[in-house]
């Protein structure tokens, strides 16, 4: 273990990513990862939701309050930075940030809202800025297993990347951060081109078939590029391509059988830890393929 | 000299003025309160025949020394009134403007705070004509010859219309050939002709004109002087080949072994040798050797010895028959001439904006989405693939081609919001070609507004549509990306309100048409604006659409502004006779708004004390040192003159002298004092 | 009439004075200066300095002053002169010298015409001189016919007879009057012949011998080598008490302008510069001449006046330390009469 | 409203013809309202403007100075702006230890293609003195004028 | 220092190295010294030197009185040979044809003048011989050279207002400070100039405000703060802070300091691209 105190950064798990929720698993893997390698995360004491669901679409004011109260509370437990890892989460946070910084009233209303100050110089990062900003290094030492010849597409999504204006990370049309990760862990990641499409997000419930449509075609651009296996870093990205899965191959009547694994989840096999650990055993498409590949 | 008879006509400029100032409680106001008007009146047109008629009357029945006219700015008709009044034998310079309608009536909307303003307007200005001088022009030698700089089609026909007129060009080009953008096209709307077919016989023309000398793969180093009179150094970039020896025998480009470099006149899509002419009809058809890609110069640079001195290749100069010297010579050096010109035609085009910028459409990744131009080289007979269509990335023929209009142009984030006027009708041209070329091929092309309003134009594109069989889908597409050998295609078609998803095999780009990169820099060079596009700015859109705003220097082309082949020959002829007028008179007739340093009688001789601040900072260094000696040769005191022939008129020197000795004629001392003292704010 | 003025009876003397209407001057200290100039109160009075830097010519002759202003309306012209500017006042604690140039000057401003800004402004101001107990090297009054305690041009003259008590001999009626006006303020005499502290000037030169030199001498290279040091400032001219030239200027704008009578000094190199550009006396040399010519020549034989009352400030104010009396000196010894 | 009530700043502004000028008539052509209190005087180049002309604008009873030309690089007459430059940010600074608020003179560079900017520019130049409220010292010493002797400020 | 600076007078003299020497003599009080042009070399013993002789003498060389004399030799304290360097960089003068006898001093004027509390130049910097033994040039911090500006520039904007308003109602208009001023040699100053008359010639508040700041200004980059015009002004006001802030302005925007390098351009006669442009918008 390094001599010097690891950096401490704020953790905000967010609703879904949270011990016990539907994508727990990404959650238990960052954090079984982090006791490994990067900084220690500590999680914000008393979080509350991100408001980003329904909340941002119906009452800006209040969703941006919930966002920021995270953030103060991260501030008087004196971090710096916080890591996000839900692209809902980040984003939202990250707009918050900015809402405010923009707009003197608003400001004053959250912080009268939320009665604690923001002053809004804390910095919000997601799990492959993370991973970037810090471990690069820490996974080459520290690799343990490399997989046999496992092709994988990464999968962005689209809130990880979008607004590019406000969000800044990677470059819009063509990110390559996730590419570098997987190449790190000795996976071979694939070139496809439906990296950034958007794979129907929230309207998995209300308009299911349109999410069929999209999920569909990223499924099949990913196996025509011969992945064995799609790594994403989004739970709502896994929800719609692992879950559904099973209901696209009936549709569509094609045979996907293609795991979906979080990128926090292939980093842990690479260091050789324990799947179940890593949440591998919860996933809806059976993940033994990429468990077997770093044997 | 206080006791002028001045003349005050306020115009109504239609209701252009008097709509919101009222011009007659202005004349009626400067003739009450202002000293030395003796005459004033309103007119409907001043500028128009019979208001100017109205104004040369009056100056002689009044028997006028002074006059202002109350109108636009100065910019638009100070000539046009000083001219009426030379008719008169009243010498120009009397002559003064108000600006109230650009700076008054146009901007300040309340009739009573504009009437106010514009009195106070005329005011000044009644102040200032007390005060003029008369100033008669100063007659500067012309030298008669042209300077073009740029070898595209408005450089070459500007080029030769000026050498009919009679006069000595010379012709600037940065390539290795003249030719341009033009040449790279395959055939030219609307008569669907081939650019080459029309082009080389002008091209060969301009070589074989004995008045115009050619400088390509040449660049302008600096521009000085002033109209009538400016010197131009320019670099002539070492070829490495001796152009009064090689014939263009092209023994040497056949065997030149490195042959995979990128060729910049097929946009890429073909390649070149490291010595090479652009294209088969290049003028002048004499090679230039590529020093970043050439083996033997790269050799050179890594062992840090001169050229020759490398033997690592040496296979063009044992293949070129010229004896006894050899027509190339790779110890070449630029070399920097320097013409003394009269007038200047700035005809350096336009850039293709590069693809790269747009990420959606696969940001330059894809080789099968290509730009207009790479489009034409495929068309183009003496392009890449001999005017076969085939796709860039495995030569197969595309069966489904997709025309995305407005790639670029009319688009604010992307930096440009300009319409680049062109694409509509080349991207209508393009899906003939397609069809002409590949029968059983489709076009699809996706606009916003088909704008083709030229003669002829909308008739050409409905032909694309009705007789072609192109399907215009009116929306614009939000992605391209590669699925399998097909490239898919995401539309919207807004007039059927649906999602357009097409698997086609090639995408053409019709980007748009931007000013070249280094357009600042040559308008530095030139001291002439641009604007916030970096296309070069006209003194005046409607007016005087191609001259810029340094007077002697003439636009001609896409580097004034987006716009096609008949528009830019048209601007040429143009700034031609523009050129051939100011070269017509032996002697240039130039503002006399020069410096003048005090002279007096003796004993004093001038209040100039020598310190020569003005003789530092004049940009022209337009100012000499001048003795003034006693009858016995003594030096009684040095002091500065102004050589009237280079002085600009900018004022630097008169606002540095502490004593205020020199000052500038049309805006001296009294002239400035008057007008600030005429400011009086009541 | 003797009467004396304790020095504790002062404020009452401007309080009266301030009573009675009269704007009060008076010698003020303002930072190494001391200037005549308006004073509310006694304390601000400041009297143990040899001379006061400005004159009292600054009050009869300003050094800027508007003798007509016009306003044009309408192409119509409205001209008007200026009134009131003459107040009643009273110049306590002048010099004697600075009094006698009045008298002096009366001459010249009641010569071809009488100039009613100065003969108004003689009339409305009352001059208290207090004569001088101390000197120093600058000060030849007494090598102008003049005295520390001469009494020309003042109306009263007060003389030290103790620290704090002045003797008060009234001169004209208009001094008597002042007197009478504040009879209080003032205290008779303890009895006995007060004994009067008066500076001794030593003389500096003969007068007489400097007019003879003067006729003879117009060319003489004297004044070349005297004022090769002169940069030609004009400092010499306006602190000067006797100096009067002036030159008037318009200053206007569109719409209405000031006549204005401005000090001016023969020592300016723009002095006499023709139109022509032809100056008579371009170089220095004869600008100083014509300083002394006119002072102990031309003045006194127009007006039998020496135009100097010998207060020294041009020496002092000298940047190049030219000193009148020297050149006065080098003018009245004898082996210069030959040459 | 008459003078009284509402304090109507009066502003004078010296502009170089090449491209403030031209500057200002295209915001004329593009019908750009902006205030009336700016009176323009016209010079070849920012590069001809002497601090003597502010003072005089001054005496003659402004309230605020602008002067405006060319962006470095663009000058007409290549360097006319940059001597413009070195000058007022020597000059400005004196009127500023003399007790003149610096706001009172406002410097800027407007090209011939900013109409936008000219009536920004002048706008904020009008709000900016109009909040200073008139320029009380110097109308002070304009209206004393010659009899400054006998009346002491 | 008296003895070395009349024996080398008398020795130019008699050479004819120079027809008349430019120097100090005794005033017409002991606190007071006078410049003295001596022609013949007997007259050498007029030649003094004392802790008076604050005249800057390089004025005379620009007065045709002085110069009729012939060729000069000067007598320069550090800060008067500065003016020689502006007067050559500005044309009025050439090297060759001036002798200067460079004089060390170590502080001048009773009281010292403000000036050589930070003087940087005991030793001239220019100078064909050399009176005194050279001291070691002390260096000043920009701060410690303008520091007598601080208390006025802490003023508030009435304050200054009211000040200067005060100081310049004093004003005669005698013109002394730019008689005396060696940088002020224009034939016809702009104040003589009356079509149109910019600087109003009367000696009120607004003619004495345009005449100060004009006269200011037009010693920007060039004042060599020799401190004469406030010495000479007979109402005493503190000119030289105007031109102290116009020298700190200069060197604070464009790093110039005048007649410290003959070879460096003027600076209000060139510019930089970088020069600042904050107060621009």
């Amino acid at each position: 273990m390094q001599i010097e105190e690891r950096t401490k950064i704020g953790y905000y798990p967010g609703c879904a990513i949270t011990m016990g929720s539907s994508s727990e698993e990404y959650g238990t893997s960052v954090l079984r990862v982090s006791e490994e390698i990067g900084p220690e995360l500590e999680e914000i004491h008393d979080w509350n939701c991100c408001g980003a669901s329904s909340a941002h679409a119906t009452n800006h004011k209040l969703s941006t309050a919930l966002s920021i109260r995270n953030i103060s509370l991260a501030e008087q437990s004196g971090f710096k930075e916080i890591l996000a890892p839900c692209p809902m989460c980040s984003q939202r946070l990250i707009i918050s940030q900015k809402d405010v910084a923009d707009d003197e009233k608003l400001k004053k209303d959250v912080e009268d809202a939320i009665e604690m100050p923001c002053n809004g110089d804390v910095k919000i990062i997601n799990y492959l800025e993370l991973i970037k900003n810090y471990c690069m290094d820490e996974i080459a030492e520290k690799k343990k297993k490399t997989p046999k010849d496992l092709k994988v597409a990464c999968y962005y999504g689209c809130l990880l990347l979008r607004p590019p204006k406000v969000l800044k990370f990677d470059d819009p049309e063509n990110p390559t951060s996730m590419e570098e990760i997987v190449e790190a862990t000795g996976a071979i990641p694939v070139d496809w081109e439906l990296k950034t499409n958007c794979c129907g997000g929230g309207f998995t419930l209300s308009r299911t078939d349109v999410v069929l449509k999209l999920t569909n075609d990223i499924l099949e651009c990913a196996v025509d590029a011969g992945a064995d296996a799609i790594a994403v870093a989004c739970p709502m990205c896994h929800a719609n391509l692992d879950m559904r899965q099973k209901k696209i191959e009936k549709e569509y009547n094609r045979k996907f059988d293609i795991p979906v694994v979080y990128i926090s989840e292939l980093i842990g096999l690479a260091l050789d830890l324990g799947p179940i650990s890593l949440g591998l055993n919860k996933h809806f498409i059976d993940t033994e393929s990429v468990v077997n590949a770093f044997a | 000299m206080g006791n002028k008879k001045i003349g005050v006509f306020v115009c109504h400029c239609g209701t252009n003025i008097s709509a919101t100032v009222d011009v007659e409680k202005v004349a009626e106001e400067t003739k009450k309160n202002n000293p030395g008007v003796s005459y004033t009146t309103t007119y409907k047109y001043m500028c128009s025949d019979p208001g100017q008629k109205l104004l040369r009357d009056k100056i002689k029945e009044e028997g006028l020394d002074g006059v202002v006219v109350a109108a636009c700015s100065p910019k638009m008709h100070e000539h046009t009134f000083r001219n009426a009044a030379i008719k008169t034998g009243l010498n120009p310079y009397h002559v003064e403007i108000s600006n109230i309608r650009e700076q008054c009536s146009w901007v300040h909307p309340e009739i009573p705070v504009g009437t106010e303003k514009s009195t106070d307007l005329v005011r000044m200005m009644t102040e200032k004509v007390r005060k003029d001088k008369s100033l008669n022009a100063i007659k500067v030698p012309v030298t008669k010859r042209a300077l073009v700089i740029g070898g595209g089609i408005a450089g070459i026909q500007a080029a030769l219309d000026i050498a009919d007129g009679g006069h000595e060009v010379i012709m600037v080009e940065r390539e290795a050939s003249i030719g341009g953008h033009m040449a790279q096209l395959s055939e030219t709307f609307p008569t669907l002709d081939c650019s080459q077919c029309i082009m080389t016989p002008k091209m060969v023309e301009a070589a074989q004109n004995d008045n115009i000398t050619m400088h390509t793969w040449s660049e302008i180093e600096s521009v000085d002087g002033y109209i009538g009179n400016f010197t131009v150094k320019i670099r002539k970039k070492a070829r490495s080949v001796d152009l009064d020896l090689c014939t263009g025998c092209s023994s040497c480009w056949q065997v030149c072994p490195c042959s995979k470099i990128k060729s910049e006149f097929d946009m890429g899509l073909g390649n070149r040798t490291a010595i090479y002419i652009p294209f088969p009809q290049a003028i002048p058809s004499k090679p230039v050797i590529d020093r970043e890609n050439c083996i033997l110069f790269k050799d050179a640079r890594k062992k840090n010895i001169k050229p020759n001195d490398s033997k690592v290749c040496r296979k063009c100069i044992d293949a070129c028959p010229i004896a006894p010297v050899k027509a190339i010579d790779y110890n070449q050096e630029d070399e920097i001439i320097e013409v003394k010109v009269g007038a200047i035609i700035v005809a350096t085009g336009y850039k293709e904006l590069e693809d790269g910028l747009y990420g959606e459409y696969g940001g330059g990744k894809y080789e099968d989405v290509i730009t207009g131009l790479q489009f034409e080289r495929l068309a183009s007979a003496s392009g890449p693939t001999e005017g076969v269509i085939k796709r860039p990335s495995d030569g197969k023929e595309p069966e489904i081609v997709v025309f995305i209009q407005c790639v670029g142009s009319r688009d604010p984030a992307k930096g440009c919001s300009y319409c680049s006027k062109t694409c509509c009708m080349y991207t209508a041209k393009h899906t003939m070609l397609y069809k002409h070329k590949v029968h059983h091929g489709h076009a699809f092309v996706f606009y916003i507004d088909i704008r083709c309003a030229g003669k002829g134009y909308e008739e050409f594109s409905q032909r694309a549509i009705e007789e072609e069989g192109a399907t215009y889908l009116r929306g614009r597409v939000s992605r391209v990306y590669k699925k399998g050998e097909k490239l898919v295609v995401l539309g919207a078609d807004t007039l059927t309100g649906s999602v357009v998803e097409i698997e086609a095999d090639m995408v053409v780009l019709a980007s748009a048409m931007k000013a070249q990169d280094d357009a600042m820099e040559i308008a530095q060079k030139l001291s002439i604006q641009y604007d916030k596009d970096k296309f070069l700015s006209e003194i005046h859109p409607k007016l005087k659409p191609v001259e810029s705003s340094s007077a002697g220097i003439f636009l001609a082309g896409t580097c004034q502004g987006p716009k096609d082949i008949p528009e830019t020959v048209a601007q040429a002829g143009a700034a031609a006779s523009k050129v051939l007028a100011l070269l017509s008179s032996d002697e240039l007739e130039r503002e006399p708004v020069v410096a003048r340093v005090d002279r007096q009688l003796p004993p004093v001789f001038s209040t100039c004390i020598g310190c020569f601040y003005c003789q530092k900072v004049c940009p022209y260094s337009a100012i000499e040192s001048e003795d003034i000696k006693a009858r016995d040769g003594s030096v009684i005191k040095t002091v500065a003159r102004v050589n009237e022939g280079l002085c600009q008129g900018c004022g630097l020197c008169a606002a540095t002298c502490r004593s205020k000795s020199i000052e500038l004629d049309g805006f001296n001392d009294e002239q400035i004092y008057a007008e600030i003292n005429a400011v009086e704010f009541n | 009439m003797e009467k004396t003025l304790k020095k504790e009876n002062f404020n009452s003397l401007i309080t009266g004075l301030k009573d009675k209407g009269y704007k009060t001057i008076a010698p003020k200290k303002d930072n190494n200066l001391v200037m005549l100039d308006e004073v509310q109160s006694a304390d601000e009075i400041h009297l143990d300095h040899v001379q006061t830097n400005n004159s009292v010519k600054e009050f009869f002759l300003p050094k800027t002053e508007k003798i007509l202003s016009y306003k044009i309306e309408k192409n119509k012209v409205s001209m008007e002169e200026p009134e009131g500017f003459a107040v009643k006042t009273v110049i306590f604690g002048s010099r004697p010298c600075d009094a006698a140039s009045l008298p002096v000057m009366d001459k010249v401003f009641n010569w071809d015409c009488s100039d009613k800004f100065w003969v108004e402004r003689r009339e409305a101001i009352t001059v208290v001189t207090i004569a001088c107990d101390k000197c120093d090297s600058y000060c030849f009054c007494t090598s102008v016919n003049l005295a520390p305690d001469s009494k020309e041009g003042s109306d009263v003259l007060l003389t030290k007879i103790s620290d704090d008590e002045y003797l008060v001999e009234t001169v004209t009626e208009k001094g008597e009057g002042l007197i009478k006006e504040l009879e209080t303020v003032f205290s008779d005499p303890a009895g006995g012949t007060p004994e009067r502290q008066i500076a001794s000037v030593e003389k500096k030169f003969e007068i007489d011998k400097v007019k003879p030199w003067l006729d003879e001498n117009f060319v003489n290279k004297v004044w070349a080598e005297f004022s090769t040091k002169c940069i030609g400032c004009g400092a010499c001219t306006f602190v000067c008490p006797t100096c009067h030239c002036f030159d008037i200027v318009d200053e206007c704008t569109m719409s209405k302008g000031d006549r204005v009578k401005n000090w001016d000094g023969c020592q300016f190199k723009m002095f006499t510069l023709h139109t022509s550009g032809h100056n008579p006396r371009s170089t220095q040399d004869q600008r100083w001449r014509q300083r002394i010519m006119h002072k102990f020549k031309y003045y006194v034989e127009k007006f039998d006046n020496i135009l100097c009352v010998g207060c020294g400030r041009c020496s002092r104010v000298c940047p190049a330390d030219m000193n009148i009396s020297e050149m006065l000196e080098i003018i009245a010894t004898e082996d210069n009469q030959k040459e | 409203m008459s003078d009284e009530t509402k304090f109507e700043p009066r502003i004078v502004a010296f502009l170089c013809n090449w491209c403030t000028y031209a500057g200002a008539d295209l915001a004329g052509t593009g019908r750009k309202q902006y205030q009336a209190n700016v009176r323009v005087i016209k010079l070849p180049c920012t590069g001809g403007i002497d601090p003597l002309f502010l003072i005089k604008a001054f005496e003659r009873g402004a309230d605020g100075i602008l002067v405006s030309g060319c962006h470095p690089g663009d000058c007409h007459y290549n360097s006319g702006n940059y001597h413009a430059r070195r000058r007022w940010n020597v000059f400005r600074p004196l009127l500023e230890f003399c007790g003149i608020n610096p706001e009172r003179i406002q410097f800027s560079w407007i090209s011939a293609a900013e109409g936008g900017k000219w009536v920004e520019t002048i706008n904020g130049v009008v709000d900016s003195v109009r909040a200073l409220g008139p320029f009380e010292g110097y109308h002070k010493i304009n209206a004393i004028g010659p009899d400054a002797s006998s009346e002491k400020s | 220092m008296i003895e070395a600076l009349r024996k080398k007078a008398e020795e130019l003299l008699r050479s004819k190295t120079v027809d008349v020497v430019y120097g100090y003599g005794e005033g017409s009080v002991p606190e007071r010294t006078r410049p003295v042009f001596i022609t013949k070399p007997e007259d050498v013993n007029k030649l003094t030197w004392n802790k008076y002789c604050v005249y800057n003498l390089t004025t005379y060389l620009k007065k045709q009185e002085a110069r009729k004399l012939g060729k000069p030799a000067i007598v320069v304290k550090g800060c008067d040979a500065k003016t020689i360097t502006v007067l050559i960089k500005e044309s009025q003068i050439k090297r060759e044809d001036i002798y200067i006898i460079g004089v060390t001093c170590t502080g001048i004027g009773e009281p010292p003048a403000t000036k050589c509390k930070a003087c940087d130049v005991n030793t001239p910097l220019i100078y064909d011989e050399l009176i005194g033994e050279k001291i070691e040039n002390k260096e000043f911090s920009f701060d410690e050279r303008y520091a007598e500006l601080d208390e006025y520039e802490k003023l508030s904007e009435k304050e200054k207002w009211d000040f200067w308003q005060k100081q310049f109602a004093k004003c005669i208009k005698c013109y002394a400070c730019s008689s005396i001023c060696p940088l002020c040699f224009c034939d016809r100053c702009i104040v003589d100039k009356n079509q149109p008359q910019w600087i109003d010639p009367s000696a009120h508040p607004r003619g004495n405000l345009s005449w100060n700041v004009t006269r200011a200004y037009h010693l920007a980059g060039r004042c060599i703060n020799c401190e004469e015009c406030q010495r000479v002004c007979p109402a005493d006001i503190p000119l030289n802070l105007l031109n102290k802030k116009l020298a700190k302005e200069t060197e604070k925007n464009f790093k110039y300091r005048s007649g410290y390098n003959v070879d460096d351009e003027l600076a209000m006669a060139t510019y930089k691209e970088d020069d600042s442009e904050d107060i621009f918008k």
